[in-house]
């Protein structure tokens, strides 16, 4: 069964694949690009991937869809047919796959419970990592622990996107004089939308801060609430006027926050190393090992959260004032 | 001095200082304290790699576990003899480029921008170090994101509209690269269960390779190698570095110029001499007939397009793709003196083509723009930025008594060993071809007659860029005589990659 | 065997059934205003019986709890997207097809 | 019994989750397209709850309750992004698409 | 379901991330046009993470989360390194959505070929 829908998957994901290929209308193509990743997050749930298909459904289908939105709303929606046969891109293209799919001559078959990948490294995650650090979510132990570090570097990565889509668009405050009920960019006509956000918005909020302090027991995590924290201020923002959000949130608060995330992940680490242990090492943060690591992540998680909570909107300032700046 | 807690640290605090300064940046109100912030975070940086250095060169590599967990299961940094090597040349330029960057910037970027540079250069450098300082394939493909993402919005920042552009040029192309090498670490993880550099090299070798080589290793370092050279700009795949060196801000071409290709060739030696071992990587794979071609290739043909170009940051980068080409002969010449030779020209072409962007953000900063037709009269006009110049294109073409000579010595040297009198052909031609297009310059620039009437504004440049400057070409000139640093720890790390084990 | 999974299986059956119908007719029905009312009417029916089925499922727990989130938010947003849908196309100038063709009708008519 | 029942409703999910996505290929109009995706993304919603069901790990229905979420999201940004244009990029032009 | 020969079912996976993972590349080098070519990497990425959770997967495992029904688990290492993967990659499509909005108010298009004209009339 599960096999099944695996590959029906696939088969669809083909075919969104070869459509986004043949579509000319950048419009459509951006949508099916995010049935493109709400396919692939249903794959990796039925991989077992969960954490995974929780953040791609969120950045692929929420964040990036919106993005990219609003990008096409700043140029041309179309794509001028391509004036030459891109026959050597299909020569590359075509070499690239027959290398690819060579190279996966050698490889242990799908799902083959002795292939050297599973028998390393991965074990004392799955054995150990209650014993070591504690959260059920293996996932989210090797994500703030073990390899902490990544997670760093990870978070300072979303930061310097944010930096850099405000540094190359800018976000200017316009509203001056203007009072906020003239502002043009909420949905006027659609009153229902409106009453409804209103109405699910504390919920979304809710719910962005179940995930961010369960996601040591169940998927999810700082990153995907910080996603879905952004999500419920774009929605508010799409519908009821971005002058209002803005006013909630105001550029400088966000900057500050964005900082403030990666300063308190940096800071946690640095916090181990005054207490005599490595780098983000969080044993020595509490007064067993267990408690420490339990501190450490919950910390570390947050500033994740709050950092790309702050990028994202950020990000999504940037391009919905762009139009009119 | 900084205090340190203690010596064990050190190898984390190269990366700390400037990926935590980058957010402080933010958090100031002027641009001024920005630059002071990024400026000591430098320093700090440099001060640390030097003693990086020192440690390595008294006690052996250093290991560093994140996070406290041991090699397989968590991130460790190793630095070895190359990687500090490196470190060095990426923190030095840095160091240098910050104190530089206060009035090239001022000039250059929008005042409200300033801070976001900053914080973006500070994270690039960040990224440059991570990626060297790390001992996890893995851990160096997220700080590669990390340095590419922020120099792609560096490049853009430039004045001109090109620089977006040339920008997403460089996106695309680098992503793609970087798509590679995340298939490629995939494919070597898929083999061996872990992502430790030191780990992979062991259990790589573990694995029964059959007579025609096991398929997805080769593909593997088949990805892995496409995805490296398209991100030091290997000849055929350097079609992004022309533009993003000519567009992009003085102050980031100088810095990426001199580092971000460096980077990308020790990504390569890492990952073919350390994890899959020069024999494999040579014999087998024959990595050095493959690289040998395009090498010599950009060596020709990129010296060649940099004498027709107008655009004088253009033709030296052009002339970079040819320094890289040096580089990658260097390494597939497959023997101990070519490695040498190529580890010691990553940091020779780091002093100076650091020197001559520096010299083209004091022309830019006094005239505006870098044509041909700009340097006219400027050799009386801004005497000391263009004895610099001259000085940095004698180390560019090799001239003895810079520093220059001695790589292409060492190269000359390895290419004879091996017997063919070609490369060694090639190797002078490139100089030869280096000779006449920095003489077109420094032809306008002495001989040329003086533009109409001499303004105030044309004067030298000021001394906050002169000092930088400066102190790079008096780096060309030292290491062109006393040349037993860099050549001892050339062939330090040249060995200790070719016994194939981080020593 | 219970009376739970009874209910569960036949909501779950009921509701498959009810979404292959809307399937079908959002691929076959001839133009956007039939076809976004298959898929409206379909959508919100076909999500509650399924998810309100599996809730039997689970007793009384988190799952539950959640399940009936997921309910109730498809059930507000569903309908809500369907109707700002329409009202957008209305709005940009698509016209339902009955109007097209009596406004046919009345050309002919005339 | 009841993993069959389970079975049986993922394969109607995944054939309705087909048919949709047909539409989405198909247009003809943006709004066709929108419909299709908003249908797409409340199937995903009740396949990954079913799914979880069948597998018999049910605690994972955050994951279909971020689907809605961000399917509403999505079908709002459509909207919103698109409401000040008229026809130019929301409709097949019939004229250009024989051009090519 | 489960008796489709593994042989068949062993390397099925990797081919068609592999076939997405091309298509995603073709979008890209072979479109003019900038957002198509972001949409194409996105593709790309997206596919090579794919293939990187195929490798993860073990037969009749469960997520990693821990639980008493369930002892075999599926690995949990490729998931967060693929997490990781995912933000790198909307960070960089933010900056190329970034640039090409600025690129399209500079020049008026999004189109590769066009803007080549234009700086070369200049």
């Amino acid at each position: 069964m599960e096999l099944f829908i695996d590959i029906t998957l696939l088969t669809f994901l083909c075919i969104t694949a070869l459509a986004i290929t043949v579509i000319r209308k950048l419009f459509c193509a951006v949508m099916l690009a995010g049935i493109f990743s709400l396919l692939s997050a249903c794959l990796f749930v039925s991989m077992d991937a969960v954490d995974v298909a929780f953040t791609e459904a969120a950045v692929g289908t929420g964040i990036a869809t919106v993005l990219m939105l609003a990008a096409l709303n700043l140029s041309h929606s179309r794509e001028k047919c391509p004036p030459y046969q891109p026959l050597l891109a299909l020569l590359v293209v075509c070499t690239t796959g027959a290398v690819l799919v060579y190279g996966t001559m050698d490889l242990p078959a799908f799902g083959d419970a002795t292939a050297p990948i599973h028998h390393h490294v991965a074990p004392r995650y799955i054995e150990q990592s209650q014993q070591e650090i504690g959260p059920p979510n293996f996932v989210t132990s090797i994500l703030a622990s073990y390899r902490g570090y990544d997670t760093l570097a990870e978070t300072v990565v979303i930061f310097t996107a944010g930096l850099s889509v405000v540094a190359l668009l800018g976000i200017r405050d316009r509203r001056g004089g203007q009072s906020i009920t003239t502002d043009r960019s909420a949905m006027k006509g659609y009153l229902v939308l409106r009453v409804v956000t209103k109405l699910l918005l504390p919920f979304i909020f809710l719910f962005a801060l179940y995930v961010q302090f369960h996601g040591d027991y169940g998927p999810g995590g700082g990153f995907q609430a910080g996603v879905i924290f952004a999500s419920g201020v774009i929605i508010h923002s799409l519908t009821l006027g971005r002058d209002r959000t803005l006013k909630a949130f105001p550029q400088r608060f966000l900057t500050i926050l964005a900082t403030a995330g990666v300063l308190l992940y940096g800071g946690t680490g640095l916090a181990a190393m005054v207490r005599g242990g490595n780098f983000l090492d969080y044993s020595v943060l509490g007064a067993t090992a267990l408690a420490g690591q339990h501190l450490g992540i919950f910390l570390v998680e947050l500033g994740v959260g709050v950092t790309v909570f702050a990028s994202m909107t950020l990000m999504y300032y940037a391009f919905s004032y762009r139009k009119e700046a | 001095m900084i205090h340190l807690p203690h010596l064990a640290h050190l190898a984390i605090w190269q990366v700390l200082f400037p990926l935590l300064a980058a957010p402080l940046c933010l958090l100031l109100r002027s641009g001024r304290l920005a630059w002071l912030i990024a400026t000591l975070a430098s320093w700090a940086s440099l001060a640390v790699s030097v003693l990086l250095l020192r440690t390595i060169n008294c006690n052996g590599p250093l290991t560093y576990n994140l996070g406290g967990w041991p090699a397989p299961w968590g991130i460790t940094y190793h630095v070895d003899a190359l990687s500090a090597f490196v470190l060095l040349i990426v923190s030095a330029m840095a160091a240098l480029v910050m104190p530089y960057a206060a009035k090239s910037v001022s000039r250059e970027i929008d005042v409200e921008n300033h801070r976001l540079f900053y914080a973006l250069l500070l994270i690039c450098q960040a990224g440059l170090l991570g990626i060297v300082v790390t001992g996890d394939a893995f851990n160096m493909y997220v700080f590669l994101e990390l340095s590419s993402l922020s120099s792609y919005a560096l490049i853009a920042l430039g004045k001109r509209r090109r620089a977006l552009t040339a920008a997403f040029q460089y996106l695309v192309m680098g992503t793609i690269g970087a798509t590679f090498i995340l298939i490629g670490i995939g494919l070597l993880y898929s083999l061996t269960g872990t992502l430790n550099i030191q780990d992979l090299a062991v259990r790589i070798a573990l694995i029964p390779t059959s007579a025609v080589g096991h398929r997805t290793l080769i593909t593997a370092f088949a990805f892995l190698t496409v995805g490296f050279s398209l991100k030091l700009a290997l000849f055929p795949l350097h079609l992004w570095l022309p533009n993003a060196y000519t567009y992009a801000p003085s102050v980031v071409t100088t810095f990426l110029a001199a580092t971000a290709t460096k980077v990308a060739v020790y990504m390569l030696l890492r990952f073919s001499f350390s994890i899959l071992g020069s024999r494999f990587v040579f014999e087998q794979l024959t990595l050095g007939k493959i690289m040998l071609l395009p090498s010599l290739a950009a060596i020709i043909i990129a010296s060649l397009v940099a004498i027709f170009q107008y655009d004088i940051k253009r033709m030296l980068a052009y002339s970079s793709i040819a320094q890289i080409g040096y580089m990658t002969l260097g390494i597939s010449l497959n023997s101990h003196t070519g490695l040498m030779a190529g580890i010691l020209h990553m940091f020779n072409h780091a002093l100076m083509k650091g020197a001559l962007f520096m010299v083209m953000g004091a022309v830019s900063y006094r005239v505006g723009s870098v044509y041909l037709n700009d340097f006219r009269g400027l050799g009386r006009r801004m005497p000391w930025t263009m004895a610099a110049f001259v000085i940095g294109g004698l180390s560019l073409m090799g001239v003895p008594l810079t520093a220059g000579f001695i790589s292409k010595w060492f190269l000359i040297e390895a290419a004879l060993e091996t017997g063919w009198w070609s490369i060694t052909a090639v190797i002078l031609l490139g100089s030869l071809l280096a000779v006449i297009y920095i003489w077109r310059v420094v032809e306008t620039a002495y001989f040329n007659p003086l533009q109409e009437i001499e303004d105030d504004e044309h004067t030298e440049a000021p001394a906050s860029l002169l000092i930088p400057l400066w102190i790079l070409i008096g780096a060309n000139i030292y290491f062109g005589i006393d040349t037993s640093v860099p050549v001892d720890m050339a062939s330090w790390a040249a060995s200790a990659l070719l016994e194939g084990t981080m020593r | 065997m219970e009376i739970t999974a009874i209910i569960t299986a036949l909501c779950l059956v009921l509701g498959s059934l009810l979404g292959i119908t809307g399937g079908i007719g959002v691929y076959r029905l001839p133009d956007f205003f039939t076809r976004l009312h298959a898929c409206g009417i379909t959508d919100s029916a076909c999500a509650f019986l399924i998810l309100s089925g599996l809730m039997f499922q689970t007793g009384t727990s988190l799952e539950t709890v959640k399940l009936l989130f997921i309910l109730i938010f498809l059930l507000i947003t569903s309908p809500t997207s369907t109707h700002a849908l329409a009202k957008a196309a209305l709005n940009s100038g698509e016209t339902p097809l009955m109007e097209q063709q009596q406004t046919q009708q009345k050309r002919e008519e005339r | 019994m009841l993993e069959a029942i389970y079975g049986a409703s993922c394969l109607a999910i995944l054939a309705v989750m087909g048919l949709a996505l047909l539409r989405a290929v198909l247009g003809p109009s943006a709004f066709d397209r929108l419909m299709a995706v908003n249908m797409f993304g409340t199937k995903t919603v009740l396949l990954i709850s079913v799914f979880g069901f069948l597998t018999g790990r049910p605690d994972f229905l955050d994951i279909a309750l971020i689907y809605a979420l961000v399917n509403f999201l999505g079908t709002i940004a459509v909207l919103r992004f698109f409401e000040g244009r008229k026809t130019p990029a929301c409709y097949d032009e019939p004229a250009e698409e024989q051009k090519e | 379901m489960d008796s489709i020969p593994m042989n068949v079912s062993g390397h099925f996976n990797y081919w068609v991330a592999i076939f997405l993972m091309m298509t995603g590349f073709y979008v890209v080098i072979s479109r003019g046009n900038l957002i198509k070519k972001l949409i194409g990497l996105n593709l790309f990425s997206t596919s090579v993470f794919i293939l990187y959770i195929s490798l993860g997967k073990i037969h009749g495992a469960t997520a990693p989360i821990a639980s008493e029904t369930f002892h075999l688990y599926s690995n949990p290492l490729p998931h967060v390194l693929i997490l990781t993967a995912i933000v790198v990659g909307v960070a960089t499509t933010a900056v190329g959505l970034a640039l090409t909005a600025r690129i399209y108010e500079q020049y008026g298009t999004i189109e590769e070929d066009e803007i080549r004209i234009k700086d070369e009339s200049l």
